[in-house]
């Protein structure tokens, strides 16, 4: 009895630290892409979060320090593809993909720039359970307050008419790029506390590949939560519980690779509209200019 | 050709600006970091042999990207089809008790009919339902590489193999080395063919032009009696195929057993590679090489110069990024 | 392209290309650089490290290498058997070094070392501080290599106590930190309070796990992590695969170019266990004297510890006789 | 007289080559409704955008005395947001940090009450059909309470019903001193609610009115600027059935086709006339095999069933000019080689094996080149960067190359001046007298009147009336098309 609930809390802890990154990385996505700029780029904001969280750790001994640092990293790595999606006018999808590919490179390349050695950085101080449970508790908080920021507030509904319609938006007087632009920006700030989870809270240190494609299940999770933020918390849930339950059925015969797929097949099918209708935002990943 | 032109002096600007601002970073002259690097991929001819080894291994993924960027549509799955080819071509290889003569086509045809099939499932479902290709064969890579890793870990383990990977391949199922004493061996003539045989289609035939037109116009293709259905089934099963085909090459050619890291991520350093070669064949052969020298440099930059040759990434990120901005928007504002 | 050959009073040039491990491991990859900087250190040798993020870095990180016309090249894991078997062929002028393999060419030495005697003590040293008569083994990749880990150590744990409970689980990589961290909970969560954790990067992971749980320990591998968490690592079964470059290293300043089979064993100190800095209060002065009876009994022969499963299947326990 | 509460000076605006707007005067005053008309491309549009501040002029000067509102011609809603939210977009009623979403209900449902312009103010826009569409886009402008109100052709999509309750909305928001300029294509509009009409052609002012001592005769001429170039004449033909429809049904809602049966003989030009969103498009469409049907399509008796897509259909020798050349008939990055050639692509001799055989595809450009008069005469032009009739002529003659056997032609001369538009009308005519059977589809009568052989009156997706050439009657057809 104490065994099973024993078990069961196990498997809801981990669920929730499997979960906890992928949730902040998928809110990212939705509100970039209600904003109608497709954010393939997450996997490398979840990248830079983590590493110059631990990178501002390292410099200053302090793990708050760090969170901060890793959150305005990824706003900043989002800056560029926002630039790049509504200044430049550019193929977002190409430009996120390009994106991924800097975040990786730089951040390999950084680590040996700033810690000496590549692979991983050294270790630093790390959150501490609290600081855990924090960001835990802090990502279905910024999953309610962005469903409330995006239905609720006037910033929302202008958020929206540019992911719909940027020229309707700019009619009534909102400057589409600008909104897109910080869209994006406070996007990536969110999905960057993601990376910041992985280095600062599930581990204490920076390593290479950490974020192990957990972007693109948050892409994933964008479309399976239909663009809507609850929607993406329950699938980012939804995919961290088999993320946990792989640990468990390891050697129950199940392949762990099958559960590793999961997450990937599911958006597949919600790809087709087998789940449901699936509607991105009608303008979602149109440049758009002025 | 203004277009080529001026793309490849932005990637060369890219490049060379951001990795010396990089190198400056980890107190490494530019000059000698960029030497290095290119006394690493030209000094000798062993080393060119390793550069157009490296050009070669992304000469058929950058080709496959740009047919389907012909085409309109985006294959950001080049990676998956990669390792499935791969993986084909590692499993039949070891398996099929043919000669050589015969073992050497069928298994390469089997690795490009496996990234076919990955990059035509994208298609299908395209094609079907309407689901967007981008992410569809965003996923596609990941679940190739759980396949493989299972398939590989699994049933068709290697008694006693420490890693995930097949048996080595039997000579008979190794390409012939074109020259002595290297690993550069006929699928660099293969790619090159390749290269040749897509401008004439794309140039001449009618299949390419109505390709074209699809990538371009899709309403107006449409209404001139071109499937756009089947259009992106065939572009994306044929974008998969020439990735897989290219998985193929590198199985059979050079690690001469299937290992599921057999690509260091070929498939997306391929949309640079296109991107740059303005998604031209012929010009994406001198893209490749471009690449080949980077990627086959880095290693001596790492350690005659002591700059880590992730550098090299981190601007192969950056000429995606500033080459984004080419051609694509027309396209896909009108459809 | 270089200045002065060793035959010429040159430095010896010192290349090494890891494996997908890569350095930071804190374990195997980082051991084997240890062992180069020492290199550098005392011998004055010019030293490169090319690290592979991919299987098919391997041989190009080999090539290059072999180009720039290092005097010795080590090849980290057995991962690069094959690899280190083709471009040695290739470039048969030039001399490699394979860790963890053995390569039959003429210009590579291979080293190796009998990972199951070392694990044996670790096992024991488990077997001595678990409360729980649980005890477990993490390992990288379900692979022989890593079975002479495991079956050494339940070995080992047995020869304490008979009738312990030894769990084994394989966290599938040796760069997940992550899955180090969650199943290495797992492993805690059902009971056993040591866990050997012979997972390359997966190691720092259990290491972090190991640090919020008051009663339990791990037990690092082939580098000394003792330190990594003071006092909830139990010991650490090093592998001096340092010691195996640095040795080849000595030959290769010394002109001798090396080659051959090298085997490390307790005897050559290649393996052993750390010496409980932290951990004193558990590992009691006569647990210790323990611990070197048992390493004395296995250098002399008495304990022959299994290195696959199907010994351990055989292995009975030899009376101590203290 | 009072200040104007609209001045505009000297406004110049060039795009390109193009003098869009060249030198307008336009005084617009409060509680006067004034009609600006001219042809397809004289720059109404453009003034309109430019005195609601939307472009800004090349030269010139703009004073309002209040805020402008602007009705685009083009609708710009977001779809998939409710009506209040795109009424208030931009100006939403605040509780603290959210929106008021009782205020705003209220808000939309009081300002659709005071112009009686009934809304719901929580339907989805998506669900509404174009007329509610209209009244949307109208309220997002009224929500400002603007002294300047410009209307660009803001019934072109409106039922004659809706025309009428939208025009008594407007003269009572004059009546209450707004200023309203109103752009509009329908004469019979101008006369009917305006004070004062301005006409424009090619960028400039031609013509000012008070439209009390003018009629529309004077208008249309003052619009053309001069006698319109002949038609190419109607030979006598054998009329031979080739197409016919029957009980065909598309679609659902509003713009549905609603089961229309008629033929089409060879040698003949049978014009559909009708308001924009009745159907038409489905019609070409379902004729093109683009979209599925219902009912009966037959092509010298074969039927073409709903499934068969584009290609065997133009296989069967049907050609169709669609309405959006930019969009559904050219590849705008092409050249005009490759523009013509496509939708040959796959018949000998232009194709040979698997390979386009090029000499044929450089003699097919000139030949349209040729018998078009495209401007630029260079096969290597690309299409994008032809002017609008330049790329119909294209279009129009890749349809008409060969020997097709329907054209179906879905307002072949919008946006193009007026010799292009006559040279396309005759080659129709010619195609005609060659044997081919041409369906035209058009919203203005004038092109009607001048090209068809027998005209079929469409609203609300279906047929209203069929009138023989020789039988005729404007008056009646035009109002037929607005329902009545
Ligand atoms: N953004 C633009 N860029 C280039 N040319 C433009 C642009 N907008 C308008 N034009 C050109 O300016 C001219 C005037 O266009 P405008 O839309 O004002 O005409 P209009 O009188 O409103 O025509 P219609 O009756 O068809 O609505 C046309 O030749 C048009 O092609
Ligand atoms: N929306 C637009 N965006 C960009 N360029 C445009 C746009 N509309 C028109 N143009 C360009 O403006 C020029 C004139 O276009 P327009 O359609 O007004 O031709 P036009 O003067 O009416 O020609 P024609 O006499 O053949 O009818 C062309 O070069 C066309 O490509
Ligand atoms: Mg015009
Ligand atoms: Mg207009």
């Amino acid at each position: 009895m104490t065994g099973l609930s024993g078990a069961l809390l196990a498997l809801v802890t981990l669920t929730l630290v499997k979960a906890t990154p992928l949730i902040y990385a998928a809110l990212g996505g939705v509100l970039s892409e209600r904003s109608g700029v497709v954010n393939i780029g997450l996997e490398g904001i979840l990248t830079a979060g983590a590493f110059f969280a631990v990178v501002a750790t390292a410099a200053s001994g302090n793990p708050v320090v760090g969170v901060a640092a890793g959150v305005i990293a990824g706003a900043l790595l989002a800056a560029i593809l926002a630039f790049a999606a509504t200044r430049l006018g550019v193929d977002q999808i190409v430009a996120g993909t390009g994106l991924n590919i800097v975040a990786i490179g730089g951040a390999a390349y950084g680590l040996v720039v700033v810690f000496g050695q590549p692979g991983a950085s050294r270790e630093v101080p790390n959150l501490g359970p609290a600081g855990e449970t924090v960001l835990v508790i802090l990502a279905f908080a910024i999953a309610a307050a962005l469903w409330f920021a995006l239905f609720r507030t006037p910033w929302g509904l202008h958020v929206r008419s540019c992911g719909e319609n940027p020229r309707a938006a700019e009619i009534a007087g909102i400057d589409a790029l600008r909104t897109r632009f910080w869209a994006v920006v406070i996007g990536g700030a969110i999905a960057a506390l993601g990376g910041v989870y992985l280095s600062l809270a599930e581990l204490d240190l920076y390593s290479d590949g950490m974020t192990a494609g957990r972007g693109y299940i948050a892409l994933a999770a964008v479309i399976f939560g239909r663009w809507n933020p609850f929607g993406a918390l329950g699938a980012a849930l939804f995919f961290g519980f088999f993320a946990a339950l792989q640990y468990s059925l390891q050697r129950a015969g199940i392949p762990s690779e099958l559960m590793q797929a999961l997450p990937y097949v599911a958006a597949l099918v919600a790809l087709t509209g087998f789940a449901g209708r699936v509607r991105a935002p009608a303008a979602d990943g149109i440049p758009f200019e002025h | 050709m203004q277009r080529t032109v001026r793309d490849a002096l932005i990637a060369v600007a890219v490049v060379f600006g951001v990795g010396s601002l990089a190198m400056l970073l980890a107190h490494v002259s530019p000059i000698n970091g960029f030497g290095a690097l290119l006394d690493g991929a030209l000094g000798n001819p062993s080393e060119v042999a390793e550069t157009l080894l490296q050009t070669t291994a992304l000469l058929f993924p950058a080709l496959g990207v740009a047919l389907a960027f012909r085409a309109g549509l985006f294959n950001i799955g080049a990676e998956g089809q990669i390792v499935l080819g791969g993986m084909t071509a590692g499993i039949l290889g070891v398996a099929l008790p043919l000669p050589g003569l015969l073992l050497i086509p069928i298994v390469l045809l089997a690795g490009a009919a496996a990234g076919g099939l990955w990059g035509g499932l994208a298609g299908f479902l395209k094609a079907r339902f309407g689901a967007n290709e981008v992410i569809a064969t965003l996923m596609l890579n990941t679940i190739a590489l759980l396949l493989a890793t299972y398939l590989i870990g699994g049933p068709f383990k290697q008694p006693g193999a420490g890693a995930a990977e097949t048996p080595p391949l039997p000579a008979a199922a190794w390409l012939p080395v074109i020259i002595p004493n290297t690993r550069l061996s006929i699928s660099f003539i293969l790619a090159l063919a390749l290269a040749a045989t897509l401008w004439y289609v794309f140039r001449r035939t009618v299949f390419g032009y109505e390709l074209r037109a699809a990538g371009d116009a899709p309403e107006a293709a449409r209404r001139a009696g071109i499937d756009l259905g089947r259009t992106a089934f065939t572009a994306l099963a044929l974008s998969g195929a020439i990735a897989g085909l290219g998985g193929a090459t590198i199985v059979m050619g050079v690690l001469h057993r299937f290992n599921t890291g057999l690509s260091p991520g070929y498939g997306f350093i391929a949309i640079a590679v296109a991107l740059v070669g303005n998604l031209e064949p012929l010009f994406i052969i001198f893209a490749a090489f471009g690449f080949g020298i980077l990627q086959s440099g880095a290693i001596a930059m790492q350690a005659e110069a002591n700059v880590p040759r992730d550098v090299v990434t981190l601007v192969e990120g950056l000429v995606i990024i500033a080459l984004a901005g080419r051609r694509f928007i027309v396209e896909r504002r009108t459809a | 392209s270089h200045a002065k050959s060793i035959a010429d009073g040159g430095p010896a040039r010192l290349g090494m290309v890891t494996d997908v491990g890569g350095l930071g491991d804190r374990s195997f990859n980082d051991s084997a650089y240890r062992g180069l900087l020492a290199a550098k250190d005392n011998l004055h040798a010019d030293v490169a490290v090319l690290q592979s993020k991919s299987a098919s870095d391997y041989q190009p990180n080999l090539t290059v290498l072999a180009n720039k016309e290092y005097d010795l090249i080590f090849a980290i894991g057995f991962l690069m058997a094959k690899d280190v078997n083709e471009v040695a062929t290739r470039y048969p002028a030039r001399h490699f070094a394979i860790i963890d393999a053995v390569v039959d060419q003429p210009n590579v030495a291979s080293v190796t070392f009998k990972e199951e005697d070392g694990s044996f003590l670790a096992g024991a040293a488990a077997a001595m501080a678990s409360k729980t008569h649980q005890v477990a083994f993490l390992g990288g990749v379900d692979i022989p290599l890593l079975r002479k880990f495991e079956a050494g150590f339940a070995a080992g744990a047995r020869e304490i106590d008979p009738t312990i409970k030894v769990a084994v689980k394989y966290t599938g990589s040796f760069d997940d930190a992550a899955a180090g961290k969650e199943l290495s909970g797992v492993l805690f969560d059902q009971g056993a309070d040591v866990v050997f954790v012979a997972a390359g990067k997966a190691g720092i992971g259990a290491i972090d796990q190991v640090k919020t749980r008051p009663g339990d320990y791990v037990i690092g591998v082939d580098s000394d992590q003792d330190a990594l968490a003071p006092g909830k690592v139990l010991t650490s079964m090093i592998k001096r695969v340092d010691v195996g470059v640095f040795r080849l290293a000595q030959e290769t300043v010394a002109q001798k170019l090396p080659s051959g089979h090298l085997v490390l064993g307790l005897k050559e100190d290649g393996v052993g266990l750390t010496a409980f800095q932290y951990t004193k209060n558990v590992m009691t002065p006569d647990r210790i004297a323990t611990i070197k009876r048992l390493r004395a009994m296995i250098i002399a022969g008495t304990i022959k510890p299994p290195s696959t499963r199907e010994e351990l299947a055989q292995f009975k326990p030899v009376p101590l006789g203290r | 007289m009072a200040e104007p509460a609209l001045r505009l000076r000297g406004i110049c605006k060039r795009f390109g080559a193009v003098n869009a707007v060249d030198g307008v005067d336009l005084d617009v005053f409060a509680g006067e409704i004034h009609a600006l008309v001219g042809e397809n491309g004289a720059g109404k549009s453009t003034l309109a955008a430019i005195a609601y501040g939307a472009v800004r002029p090349d030269a010139g000067t703009i004073e309002a005395g209040g805020t402008v509102g602007l009705v685009h011609q083009h609708f710009q809603l977001i779809e998939r947001l409710r009506v209040w939210e795109n009424i208030l977009l931009g100006r939403e009623p605040r509780a603290g940090l959210r929106i008021d979403r009782v205020r705003a209900r209220a808000i939309v449902r009081e300002l659709s009450e005071r112009h009686g312009l009934a809304v719901d103010p929580d339907a989805l826009v998506e669900t509404l059909p174009i007329g509610i569409k209209q009244r949307i886009e109208l309220l997002r402008e009224l929500v400002r309470e603007p002294a300047v109100l410009l209307l660009d052709e803001p019934t072109a999509a409106l039922a004659p019903s809706e025309i009428d309750a939208f025009f008594l909305n407007v003269k009572a928001l004059a009546a209450r001193g707004t200023a309203v300029l109103i752009v509009t294509h329908k004469l019979a509009e101008v006369m009917g609610y305006s004070a004062r009409v301005t006409v424009m052609r090619s960028g400039k002012l031609v013509a000012r009115f008070a439209t009390a001592d003018t009629s529309a005769d004077a208008i249309a001429r003052a619009m053309v600027g001069g006698e319109v170039p002949a038609l190419a004449a109607r030979a006598p033909t054998q009329l031979a059935p080739r197409l016919t429809v029957r009980d065909l049904r598309s679609g659902a809602g509003a713009g549905a086709l609603g089961g229309v049966t008629f033929d089409v003989a060879a040698g003949e030009i049978v014009g559909i006339a009708g308001i924009e969103g009745n159907g038409q498009t489905l019609l070409a469409d379902a004729i093109a095999g683009v979209v599925p049907y219902t009912g009966e399509i037959a092509l010298d008796g074969r039927p073409l069933p709903s499934g068969m897509g584009p290609a065997q259909r133009l296989e069967s020798g049907i050609r169709i000019i669609p309405q959006d050349r930019r969009h559904e008939a050219l590849v705008l990055d092409w050249n005009i080689v490759d523009n013509v050639a496509l939708g040959r692509q796959r018949d000998p001799p232009l194709r040979s094996g698997a390979v386009i055989d090029r000499a044929v595809a450089q003699r097919y450009a000139a030949d349209v080149i040729e018998r078009f008069d495209v401007r630029p005469p260079n096969p290597q032009a690309i299409a994008g960067a032809l002017s609008g009739g330049n790329q119909q002529k294209i279009v129009v003659g890749r349809a008409l190359a060969g020997t097709p056997r329907l054209v179906v032609a879905y307002q072949p001369t919008r946006g193009i001046d007026i010799g292009a538009a006559t040279l396309v009308g005759s080659r129709l005519i010619e195609a005609r007298n060659a044997g081919a059977a041409v369906l035209l589809i058009s919203f203005e009568l004038d092109e009607i009147f001048a090209l068809a052989d027998r005209v079929y009156v469409m609203y609300a997706g279906r047929f209203a009336a069929e009138f023989a050439r020789s039988a005729i009657d404007r008056g009646r057809i035009g109002a037929l098309m607005a329902g009545g």
